[in-house]
């Protein structure tokens, strides 16, 4: 879809959250069975650990039509193969400022650590997120309009 | 002569933007390039814009149709190559003959490619002829006259501070009659012609290269050659591209893209082999497409003295240089 | 810089007359004054041609990448910028240090012809902490001081403070000229990939259409891809054939490695880590 | 495109209730490439589990996607179901419609069912880019290396020994026992701790299967799981273990006594010695930093009267490689150094206060005053003991943020033990909290108060000077609610238990993750308490956190328990879900190699023809042994020569792609 046919139609946002199997995704599935409510816009993508997670990847969510990027992992020293974690801290820091650098709402891409035992901040993190992410409207940035 | 003072030229391009959409060398940044004109819009003339007007009629990306897939069904939706009649502003006489090849490429030998047709027939061509040849200019070498344009519905040319406007087709009278109020009959003459700093001579060498391919000159004369595709995207007359495939699940839709044999992937096969390996068979080809397989199938050497590419290169490959270097080579040693 | 060159031509033709090497890099006058281009001597006459001035851009670094199943050892010229380079590439094991010779040029800076046609210093010179080669095995001349080592960072610290949807117009701007011909990465000794997944497109990572959003990815990951190991000898910026702000991107990063995990220039030490090759525990954790 | 089926489950009501699954499965009809989709009531059922079999057969499919609960709960099991219809257990995703979907979204049933059909494309464009996996197989060296030789490196080499397998124990001092062996009593039982600790060494020591390296260091650590690769030093010990026997002539005549290490100082031992009387191996070594003979070459007296010529003055440190399966890593703890910290209570600069190891040698005996509690300064018997608990423990400001565990019983031991040897004495202990959940531990605290007298202070010291011959301890007693002030002739710190100091460099040796104190981290704090997140190398003792000995020791049978599982089999199937270089990419950077957590990317030379010449150039190798399929290798890779089986790059972007649509 364009960015004028979403305007068009009711337009609700699109998140991509790139969640840790180990902490974040596991987070997502305590929400679950916690029943913790949150607006259905994040679509969870699944990877190893934060550290798995290419910024290009994070790019190419806002070029596909993305609205907002989660990257989600584990509390610094959790991580379940040690380090990745704090390999992802530092790209995600250079690669955030990057962003920010040309323009890009901080909002739009953030990093959060969730653990498997915080489903309620998982769900904080959703509510939030979209809500941020309603009041800054679609992303046209690097958008693909075709 | 109709002529007009260089500051109103806004005001004519407005009245014309009425009934057109215009295509003039903007200043974007930086940078010069064909784009539409609008109020506000600085054009600037006699320098050389950074991407050739080839751009207009065959883009860098452009899309050639749409398609979409359900289950077993394909639907194909063409982009019907229609376009109204437009203007392409303030060309210059090697741009405008590298538009010559383009059609040689595009519209004969059996062939007509649609896309570059429906744009190339809409266009009404407003050349201008420079004031002076720049340093990297060699035009003069591959036979252009720059104080001429040969197949431009009008031709500006600047004396002092007027403008004159010269139509050349009914299509061009027509335009200028439309701005008449505006023109004033004035006596302006083109200045004399300058001297070039460069020059190339390919008289015969088309023939010569006929003989060349495995001459060991192509050994040492590619090493500088970074493979980037500068030159080649910014050559008029370059005018390779690929096609490639963009899908969104059950639809996408094709484009055909500026490609060039710069680049490794050029000639790559899908099974792996690549019959130009190294840089030195992708420099050999280019120099050889300019100057000798272009030349053998339309007869006219595949370059129109712009400069673009001698002005930036990375590595400073001066394309007048390989000439004058091949001209020398001996065949026997 | 020029009187450099009587030396360099000795010890270039020493080198290629004795054998101790098979194959010179330099440069060479090129199409104008005020233009080089990369030299490649193999005999001792070959020399004759070597010119060291003002106008010598072009780092020769990126060349070694094409000469990595070379038999002997090859001698190349080295600006400051360019030793970075060099180190940038052994680094990254792509040169190995004992089968090349460095000849160090200390570089008073280049110079490049304005708008309106005067020789001004070049604006990739700008900033520059290391006019003289941080590695090298014979140097020609006296070391020299850095001019504006303070403006390291001057392309960035303009931008702070405008508002950001103009910044980002003007980086789409930016993204609509980009024509992706690669001079940029062809360049750039960085960028050493056997190859780059924006030309390849067998991975899936870019599509090849020349627009905004494929451009601007295009723009970011690159500048991702040489964080931390870019070292801003401003050739990519400086080739670009649409005068697209490359350093800024690149500069911008730099800067904020310094700040977020502490000081840093690439390529300037063999022994060193690169900044996204390691991690302390407690590094800053500002998007939190 | 492959023929994809898609199979959604209710699961009874809870996702039917949500999500419209019948649009789900209708929606996933349509999809591109899907050939068949239905529902079902619960696909995890084993009627599920055969609609699944018999659609792949009927409809030919080639991938499946499982529309249901979460992954992490059952993937295996679909994984299975596939395979036993024939495909490669791989060839199935899970679009996760239960935790992510129905659960969170029961109020926004639209939303949900939007969603879940978004989460079922997803799912559908992944398992397209899959490719078959299948795990590799190694063989395991059933020899099990023990770092460590303390009470949890003894029972663990006993245990593992006793299954049946080599072990070897690495010791970096002269003996085994650790720290249990310079412990007088233990709590609550008051067992003396040399005679439950001692025959431990010697049984470890004379097993069979059982190999000791005392004075030994790790010096590096190669290969993974089942085939490490264990470099050794054998520092020089200067006497021959072959000819000494430990007749201890040697140690009597040693002209030079310098503080012994054993006991903190508080007594003396010659330059050739064993730590303590039951040491194992039973032999001295000669300390090379005091030993006249080797650092002025003079005396010599050991040589001259050892019967067995034992003494060897040449010797040098010997490296020794060796193969082992699995390592458990004992390697214990040390006392905080409270010196550099607390200028209140003196850095140190007072004789008279000292920490719980030191009080252990003052009351054992065996240590420097036999027994006798006698303070260090004058030798005088103390009446008025001051013990301060938590000193570095549970502090933000200094030292520790963790509690130690195990000081609120031994400081009541200490207690109790001064309170018998000296009866009319007074021991005042100052505390924040008093902690004793255990097997008779509250009792044993509880009669230490008040049974035998000892006067539980809550609060925190502040300062402690000398004032004459005795100690000034100010501090607060909060129950009381005003400061107090104590004249103590003694002052015992309960000295918080620290990491070992180069416990971060051990553990990158052997290559695994520790915290932020340097100690071991578990690769999970609950269930898998004794592994780590590196394959093969598993955790014993206070090395993990501070623990007591009967947790010590459990530890160590279960890790020993762990490396017997291991070594029941063969060959160990390997995780397919792993790193892999395209070499034709790879242009052997090497930016992957330090960002392994694992140690599994090496950089190796191949040969291959280009333009008819033959050429060598590095790239990238995967150790499918050591990689755990983590992924931040296939970021640091540029060109994305390495890639993640199972998560690729290109799996990866087509789930953004249609999570974006």
């Amino acid at each position: 879809m364009s960015v004028e046919q979403i305007q068009q139609a009711e337009w609700t946002p699109k998140i991509v959250g790139f969640c840790c199997n180990w902490c974040s995704y596991a987070g997502a599935d305590l929400a679950g069975t916690s029943r913790f409510q949150y607006p259905s816009n994040i679509r969870i993508i699944r990877v190893p650990c934060s550290g798995r997670v290419n910024p290009h990847m994070v790019i190419r969510a806002f070029q596909k039509g993305a609205d907002g990027v989660l990257v989600a992992g584990c509390h610094p020293g959790d991580c379940h193969y040690s380090t990745g974690n704090y390999y992802a801290r530092r790209r995600m820091l250079l690669f955030k400022r990057l962003l920010e650098y040309v323009g890009i709402e901080p909002e739009r891409f953030q990093v959060r650590w969730i653990s498997g035992s915080e489903g309620q901040k998982f769900a904080e993190t959703a509510q939030k997120l979209t809500e941020q992410i309603k009041a800054l409207g679609p992303n046209r940035k690097l958008r693909d309009v075709r | 002569m109709k002529a007009v003072n260089h500051k109103r030229l806004a005001d004519i391009l407005q009245e014309w933007s009425k009934g057109f959409k215009v295509v003039a060398p903007l200043k974007i940044d930086d940078n010069i390039r064909f784009k539409e004109w609008k109020e506000g819009s600085e054009v600037i003339l006699n320098e050389n814009s950074n991407i050739p007007p080839k751009e207009i009629f065959f883009p860098q990306t452009e899309e050639m149709y749409e398609y979409s897939i359900d289950k077993e069904n394909v639907e194909i939706k063409e982009q019907v190559p229609t376009q109204e009649e437009f203007i392409v502003f303030g060309i210059s006489p090697c741009d405008l003959k590298s538009l010559e090849m383009l059609d040689d490429l595009f519209l004969t030998k059996g062939f007509v490619d649609p896309y570059y047709k429906a744009k190339r027939d809409a266009a009404i061509i407003v050349a201008y002829l420079c004031d002076k040849p720049c340093r990297t200019c060699f035009c003069a070498s591959m036979g252009i006259n720059y104080q001429e344009a040969k197949g431009a519905d009008i031709v500006i040319f600047k004396d002092g501070e007027e403008l004159a406007f010269a139509a050349q087709s009914p299509k061009g009278e027509q335009l200028l009659g439309q701005v008449s109020p505006l023109l004033e009959e004035k006596e302006l003459k083109l200045p004399a012609p300058e001297e070039f700093v460069l020059k190339a001579d390919v008289e015969g060498l088309a023939e010569k290269l006929a003989s060349m391919f495995e001459h060991s000159y192509w050994d040492t004369a590619y090493e500088k050659c970074l493979n980037c595709g500068a030159c080649t995207y910014l050559c008029p007359t370059c005018h390779c591209f690929d096609i490639n495939s963009h899908n969104r699940c059950k639809q996408g839709f094709k484009t055909r893209c500026w490609d060039t044999c710069m680049f490794a992937d050029y000639t790559l096969m899908a099974g792996g082999h690549n019959p130009r390996p190294t840089r030195k068979e992708r420099f050999r080809n280019r120099f050889l497409h300019k100057l000798q397989y272009f030349p053998e199938r339309y007869e006219k050497t595949a370059c129109v003295g712009c400069g673009r590419c001698i002005k930036k290169c990375p590595v400073n490959v001066d394309i007048t240089a390989i000439i004058a270097q091949l001209k020398e080579v001996d065949l026997n040693g | 810089m020029r009187e450099l060159v009587d030396k360099a031509k000795t010890i270039a033709k020493e080198l290629l007359a004795k054998g101790e090497v098979d194959l010179v890099m330099g440069w060479e006058k090129g199409t104008f004054e005020d233009k080089t281009s990369p030299l490649f001597m193999r005999k001792p006459e070959d020399v004759d041609k070597l010119v060291i001035n003002e106008f010598c851009f072009n780092s020769l670094a990126p060349y070694l990448l094409y000469y990595k199943n070379h038999q002997g050892k090859i001698a190349l010229f080295v600006k400051g910028c360019d030793s970075r380079g060099v180190v940038r590439l052994i680094q990254d094991e792509q040169v190995k240090r004992d089968k090349i010779y460095l000849i160090g040029v200390p570089c008073t800076g280049m110079m490049e012809l304005n708008h309106e046609g005067q020789l001004v210093d070049a604006a990739k010179c700008r900033g520059c902490t290391h006019p003289n080669p941080v590695l090298y095995d014979i140097i020609l001349g006296e070391e020299v001081e850095a001019k504006s080592p303070g403006e390291r960072f001057a392309a960035v610290e303009k931008e702070t403070g405008s508002a950001r949807e103009e910044v980002w117009k003007a980086w789409a701007r930016n993204y609509d000229k980009c024509i992706r011909c690669y001079a940029c990465q062809r360049i750039c000794p960085a960028c050493n990939c056997r190859e780059c997944i924006f030309v390849d497109q067998g991975q899936e990572w870019i599509e090849r259409r020349v627009d905004e959003t494929e451009n601007g990815a295009y723009s970011l990951i690159r500048a991702y891809h040489i964080a931390g190991r870019c070292v801003e000898c401003g050739e990519c910026e400086r080739v670009c054939p649409v005068g697209l702000p490359i350093m800024k991107l690149n500069k911008k990063i730099a800067k904020d490695i310094e700040e977020l995990f502490g000081p840093y220039e690439a390529g300037v030490d063999l022994e060193d880590k690169s900044p996204l090759g390691h991690f302390k525990y407690d590094d800053p954790e500002e998007f939190m | 495109m492959k023929r994809v089926g898609v199979f959604v489950c209710h699961c009874g009501s809870n996702i039917a209730s949500v999500v419209d699954v019948k649009r789900v499965a209708e929606a996933a009809n349509k999809m591109q490439g899907v050939a068949f989709a239905t529902d079902y009531q619960y696909m995890c059922s084993e009627p599920g589990q055969d609609v699944i079999i018999k659609a792949i057969k009927e409809h030919r499919l080639e991938r499946v996607v499982v529309a249901a609960c979460s992954p992490r709960l059952h993937e295996p099991t679909f994984r299975k179901t596939i395979e036993k219809a024939g495909l490669n257990p791989y060839f199935v995703e899970m679009a996760n419609l239960r935790e992510h979907c129905s659960w969170v979204h029961s109020k926004d049933k639209e939303g949900a069912t939007l969603k879940a059909i978004d989460l079922v494309r997803k799912a559908v464009s992944k398992v397209n880019k899959t490719f078959p996996l299948f795990p590799g197989e190694i063989p395991v060296e059933k020899r099990c290396l023990i770092i460590g030789g303390g009470i949890a490196g003894i029972q663990a080499a006993i245990d593992v020994a006793d299954q049946g397998y080599e072990v070897v124990i690495l010791e970096r001092e002269a003996t085994i026992g650790g720290k249990m062996a310079i412990l007088d009593k233990t709590f609550p039982t008051m067992d003396c701790s040399a005679c439950i600790c001692t025959p431990k060494m010697v049984d470890a020591a004379q097993h069979p299967n059982v190999k000791l390296y005392t004075w030994s260091e790790l010096e590096s650590v190669g290969g993974y799981v089942g085939n490490f690769e264990v470099t050794i030093r054998k520092k020089a010990r200067y006497v021959d273990l072959g000819k000494c026997t430990g007749c201890g002539i040697c140690e009597t005549k040693c002209p030079k006594k310098v503080p012994s290490e054993f006991d903190f100082g508080l007594g003396q031992r010659p330059c050739i010695y064993k730590p303590f009387p039951q040491a194992v191996p039973n032999k001295p070594v000669i300390d090379a930093k005091n030993c006249r003979k080797l650092l002025e070459n003079k005396c010599g007296v050991c040589a001259k009267v050892c019967p067995t010529n034992a003494i060897n003055y040449e010797d040098k440190d010997e490296l020794v490689t060796e193969k082992f399966g699995a390592i458990i890593m004992a390697t214990g703890y040390e006392l905080y150094d409270w010196t550099k910290d607390f200028g209140e209570y003196g850095y140190g600069k007072y004789p008279d206060v000292i920490m719980g190891l030191q009080f252990e040698r003052l009351v054992n005996a065996s240590g420097p005053t036999m027994g006798k509690i006698k303070r260090p300064s004058d030798g005088k018997v103390p009446k008025n003991i001051v013990i301060v608990k938590c000193v570095g423990s549970r502090s933000t400001e200094k030292g520790k943020s963790y509690c130690s565990k195990f000081c609120c019983m031994y400081t009541a031991k200490h207690a109790t033990q001064i309170l018998e040897k000296i009866p009319d004495a007074n021991v005042y202990i100052f505390y924040m909290d008093v902690r004793t959940p255990g097997k008779m531990y509250d009792e044993f605290y509880m009669r230490t108060k008040e049974g035998y007298g000892a006067i539980y202070l809550k609060g925190q010291v502040s300062k402690i000077y000398q004032e004459g011959e005795s100690l000034v301890v100010k501090g607060e007693d909060i129950l009381a609610g005003k400061p107090i002030q104590v004249k103590a002739d003694m002052v015992i710190l309960a000295t918080a238990a620290a990491s070992v100091y180069d416990a971060p460099e051990v553990a990158q040796k052997v290559g695994f993750s520790y915290d932020k104190d340097g100690f071991f981290t578990e690769a999970h704090p609950k269930l898998r308490p004794v592994e780590t997140n590196t394959a093969g190398v598993y955790l014993a003792g206070c090395c993990q956190g501070p623990k007591d000995i009967p947790e010590t020791v459990s530890q160590a049978t279960a890790a020993a328990a762990k490396v017997g599982s291991l070594f029941s089999k063969d060959k160990m199937a390997t995780n397919p879900m792993i790193s892999e270089v395209n070499e034709k990419l790879c242009s052997g950077c090497g930016l992957c190699i330090p960002v392994c957590p694992y140690k599994a990317i090496e950089l190796k030379t191949i040969t291959e023809r280009v333009h008819g010449g033959q050429v060598q150039r590095q790239v990238a190798s995967v150790n499918a042994g050591l990689c755990q399929g983590c992924g931040p290798c296939t970021v640091a890779c540029r060109s994305g020569a390495i890639n993640l089986k199972g998560f690729t790059n290109q799996q990866i972007l087509a789930e953004v792609d249609t999570a974006c649509l």
